[in-house]
């Protein structure tokens, strides 16, 4: 099969709810989507029969941590005059990325979540095969999928603590939230 | 995972794994059984995580290379295949073509092995213990092979993030080429075996079967998927380090059940013999290895590699330090599990070993992040926890 | 064609020749010539660039520089921590590394026979009473 | 071999009780060594069975909760008794039977089929899933082999037109050996044999890639060490009603050591040979062909019978 056909098939049969996409490499498309198109993007996908789904992959980008008080905001203000960005603490996001294989040609949905609201729909009743993969990534990012099937702990312990979501950046081992984790839930 | 049934009696679930004498890695699944009737399946995976994904995340772009090395034991090579092709499609280094060639015939090698290893384990789980012993001492030739090529049986560490360790002389070529045709000769009998036997094939006609839009909906991978007819096989698809020059046949087969799959993987490793022999009547000359930045410039890759039980993918993300930012590594293993859990359900529990051991698992290849266990209240011991019950219990 | 015992040729045949098993601990076979076994330290050529440690994946490597200009230099090798790679021996420009096909049967009831001084021997003995030195402050301060 | 021996002699030393045991442990060993050169292994050393027998009655005795503790303990004591019990209306090592009478045929078959209930008994006695699915297999293949097996044994039997051990031993000695004209039932007998005592391709009882031990799995210690050992005894025992059937009677402890032990070498051979048989298939096998051929067999002897009466 020739990738560039599928690359391009691939594009039109998205070009409704992602006009544009992006080519990293050759063999590959980019396209970004807002979360409430992404199972109407899988279902299309799914009804071309293009490919299958090879891999989810969670990505974590922290925002800015540190709170910034109002006199550094004030600060910055008169530091960078009218291009100041506010000094708002840039809230972190974390992004999901779909990867779809057909022979060499590979396409990455790319959706954002914000961390106050980590929530996605799943397409498991689209795909039954992506409810591991969903799985995995709602235990390792902390991202809720609204509909997947099943819930359970798949990868880590049966009492690995709620809210401690190992592959994001903050997490650096479980001691501390250990000692105040079940304390907070309470 | 299992659907509900109408009928309000208890449910009897047999639990195969953690522990368990029929998987020589930990998974637990849970098979709802009606007299001897499987009536649903779940799997229940991690107990081997290590935290790799994480793992990598801290360590440099080098020393992920070994990291990700010991994801699996037995498509070790692959692994690290994946990675280093990734790395190098990131840093834009081109790798000298008599290295790609030597990497592809480990991958090779090690499909050899693998395959073999498979049908050992499968007879087992089908309690023909006497295929089990013959085709593992017969393994033991590409063992030897491997180890006399990098020094180690697994683990083989030949790959380097822009090339290659280790060369092939003439007298290594003519030692691999006479193993190549022991093992041939015997892949002839095995594959004789597995379709004639009356009592073998009894466990594996049409058990397990899985139709070739159930393999496509499934979105299995790999032998599972190609036993299926499914046309499905990245080395073919995606040619990648020396494939593109040493291309390979496709095998498939139509039937999708576990005799299929025997049969599919039977006659890969006669690829594998053909494509092994290819490399080393055309080994190219020149370098083993090209230059590497030890800082990977920014970017994102995707690598792709056919490991013995399937598509490999690897998702790497630099940002231009020398260390990654994100390393995701989806196992073939993964993938087939839902062909598992989906078929299961209508065959008899003595078949659920046959149908584990059909998609070739590999537990560890599945589990790769943190594993912490917390103190206090668990059914999951840490070893101090464990010692410290076993001191009080000797007083 | 479908057949009862297809394996009868090879189960006769094994009751007369030797079984395949090898008698591990009391007949060995000899080390492959590449086998990866305990790594080896030149350190006539060392310019002490400490990359072997750095790319080590298991923290098997310490390079002591007692005087970099003289080249005086101590390797302290962790048998027990090498997942023998052989990463560093690829690493070192210098080539002053190599693995021995020698010590691959790694057990021992103590730590203390993995760990591994090389250097000159006045060097050794000067980092080694650094070491116990640095202890018995440790423990006493406890 | 005809030396009378004294009651409580051949109850606790010879032919029953020591002698049974040891005798039992050598054939395990002989089994197990001739499995692992067939698979191309060196096997085990001569005293494994042995030191494991030795290991497992040091080792503590584990009673799960949910059990009724007597009969737990009971169940095993019993399977080996109704083993040891049996050889003792069998020609073991060539002596003749210390006892006998008339009909002694029915009640050995019985005792040897005590271990298979003893099992099944024990696995249903638990509360672990593996021993119930076990206990339910063991009990679906007792169903299954007993028939043929009967019917393998009766032929002999209707041919010295006795039900006494000691006569039917005594009638093949003095004929042709009933192998000969009585093929089918031999193997029939044989293959029954094997799946009395749960060796491949029988072993779906206590499939250890399915259900771990099956009806064993919640026994440790003193308790499967006397199950171990029971089935063991009951090996021999088997191997010498074949022997003393089939293979022209067993006089002497020579005849008896080489007999049997070439029943074992061809048991051996056999189970090495398959992959293990679903209990669904191994039910099919019994009452579809092996049923069938004993009956058949059944039928020509005593049709054979009645034309000898004719003539």
């Amino acid at each position: 099969m020739d990738i560039n056909e599928s690359l391009q098939r691939a594009e039109q049969i998205l070009s409704t709810w992602a006009p544009v996409a992006l080519h990293p490499s050759p063999e590959r498309v980019d396209v970004s989507l807002p979360d409430k198109w992404l199972k109407a993007a899988v279902l299309a996908l799914r009804d071309a029969k293009w490919g299958y789904l090879s891999a989810i992959t969670g990505m974590d980008h922290p925002g800015t941590v540190e709170p910034v008080t109002e006199e550094q905001r004030w600060q910055r203000l008169e530091n960078e005059g009218e291009n100041a960005t506010g000094g708002e603490s840039r809230e972190g996001t974390l992004e999901v990325l779909y990867h779809f294989c057909e022979g060499a040609a590979v396409l990455t949905l790319r959706v954002s979540v914000r961390y106050s609201f980590p929530v996605l729909p799943s397409i498991c009743g689209i795909i039954p095969a992506a409810t591991l993969y969903e799985r995995e990534l709602s235990e390792m990012f902390g991202i809720r999928l609204v509909g997947t099937p099943n819930v359970d702990k798949l990868l880590l312990p049966d009492d690995w603590p709620d809210g401690v979501f190992p592959l994001r950046k903050s997490f650096h081992g479980l001691t501390e939230v250990e000692k105040s984790g079940p304390e907070v839930k309470k | 995972m299992s659907e509900e049934t109408t009928s309000n009696a208890k449910k009897f679930i047999v639990p195969i794994g953690p522990q368990h004498p029929a998987l020589k890695e930990p998974g637990h699944f849970e098979f709802t059984v009606d007299g001897e009737i499987v009536t649903g399946a779940a799997v229940r995976l991690g107990y081997v995580h290590r935290g790799i994904e994480k793992g990598c995340e801290q360590n440099t772009w080098v020393q992920d290379l070994y990291l990700l090395e010991r994801v699996c034991g037995i498509c070790s090579h692959s692994h690290a295949t994946a990675y280093v092709l990734g790395v190098e499609k990131l840093a834009k280094v081109i790798v000298p073509p008599r290295a790609q060639a030597i990497r592809t015939l480990f991958l090779e090698l090690e499909r050899v092995h693998s395959h073999l290893l498979w049908l050992g384990v499968a007879a087992h789980e089908g309690g023909y213990d006497t295929l089990f012993m013959y085709s593992w001492r017969d393994r033991e030739t590409v063992m030897d092979i491997l180890e006399n090529l990098s020094g180690n049986r697994v683990n083989y560490s030949a790959n380097l993030l822009g090339g290659v360790k280790y060369d092939v002389d003439q007298k290594q070529s003519d030692e691999i080429r006479k193993g190549i045709d022991f093992l041939e000769e015997r892949t002839k009998y095995y594959l004789n075996v597995v379709t004639t036997d009356e009592t073998f094939l009894g466990r594996t006609r049409h058990v397990g079967q899985m139709t070739l839009e159930q393999a496509q909906a499934l979105d299995a991978i790999g032998p599972t998927a190609r036993a299926s007819g499914l046309q499905r096989d990245v080395r073919v698809d995606a040619p990648y380090a020396a494939y593109t020059d040493f291309p390979i046949k496709l095998v498939t087969a139509n039937g999708g059940d576990l005799e299929a799959r025997f049969i599919v993987r039977i006659n890969e490793l006669f690829e594998s013999y053909r494509i092994i022999r290819a490399i080393l009547d055309n080994l190219p000359e020149g370098e083993l290895t090209a230059r590497m930045p030890r800082r990977i410039p920014e970017g994102e890759a995707i690598s792709r590699v056919e490991a013995p039980r399937g598509e490999l993918f690897y998702f790497l993300k630099s940002n231009g330090s020398d260390k990654p930012e994100r390393v995701k590594v989806r196992t073939p293993s993964l993938c087939n599990w839902a062909s598992v859990t989906h078929l299961a359900v209508g065959h008899v529990l003595a078949d659920m070993p046959m149908m584990l051991a059909g998609i070739d698992p590999c537990f560890s290849c599945n589990d790769r992040s943190v594993t912490i266990r917390k103190e206090g209240d668990s059914q999951a011991w840490t070893w101090e926890e464990l010692r410290r019950y076993g001191i009080e219990y000797y007083k | 064609m479908p057949t009862i015992g297809a394996m009868l040729g090879d189960v006769v045949h094994s009751l007369f020749i030797r079984p395949a098993t090898e008698y591990y601990p009391f007949i060995r076979k000899s080390d492959p010539e590449r086998l990866r076994g305990k790594l080896i330290w030149n350190p006539e050529k060392c310019s002490g660039c400490q990359l072997c440690v750095k790319d080590c994946p298991s923290e098997a490597l310490e390079l002591v520089v007692l005087d970099k200009a003289t080249k005086r230099f101590v390797m302290l090798y962790h048998a027990d921590r090498c997942t023998y790679c052989a990463q560093c021996v690829e690493s070192c420009r210098l080539k002053c590394l190599e693995m021995s096909n020698a010590q691959w049967e790694l057990a021992s009831l103590k730590k203390d026979p993995f760990a591994n001084y090389y250097g000159r021997e006045g060097d050794v003995q000067n980092v080694l009473a650094r070491a116990t030195q640095k202890s018995t402050e440790s423990t006493d301060r406890d | 071999m005809n030396l009378p021996i004294p009651p409580v002699i051949a109850l606790l030393l010879f032919p029953g009780g020591i002698f049974l045991l040891g005798y039992g442990m050598i054939y395990e060993f002989v089994d197990r060594k001739l499995v692992a050169r067939f698979q191309n292994r060196i096997g085990p050393r001569w005293f494994q069975p042995l030191a494991d027998w030795v290991k497992l009655l040091a080792k503590e005795e584990i009673i799960p909760d949910g059990v009724n503790a007597g009969l737990f303990l009971a169940l095993p004591v019993v399977a080996l008794a109704g083993a040891l019990t049996a050889a003792l209306y069998a020609p073991v090592a060539g002596w003749i039977p210390s006892f006998s009478f008339r009909g002694d045929l029915v009640v050995t078959l019985y005792l040897l089929s005590m271990m298979t209930l003893c099992i099944g008994l024990a696995g249903a006695n638990t509360l672990d899933r593996f021993s119930i699915v076990g206990a339910t297999r063991a009990l679906t293949q007792l169903f299954s082999y007993e028939a043929p097996f009967l019917l393998a044994i009766l032929g002999p039997a209707i041919a010295a037109g006795s039900w006494q051990i000691s006569d039917i031993n005594a009638y093949a000695h003095s004929n042709l050996w009933m192998i000969v004209y009585q093929p089918i039932g031999f193997l029939v007998a044989l293959i029954g044999l094997m799946g009395k005592l749960e060796l491949p391709p029988f072993d779906a009882p206590e499939a250890e890639t399915e259900i771990v031990s099956g009806a064993l799995t919640e026994y440790s210690g003193r308790g499967l060490a006397l199950f171990k050992i029971g089935r063991n005894v009951e090996l021999v025992v088997g191997l010498t009603l074949i022997a003393a059937f089939y293979l022209g009677g067993l006089a002497n402890p020579l005849e008896f050591i080489l007999k049997t032990l070439a029943l074992l070498l061809l048991t051996a051979g056999l189970q090495s040979l398959f992959a293990r048989l679903r209990i669904d298939q191994t039910v099919g096998l019994w009452w579809r062909i092996g049923a069938i051929v004993a009956l058949v067999q059944l039928l020509a002897i005593l049709a054979g019978q009645a034309l000898q009466a004719v003539l």
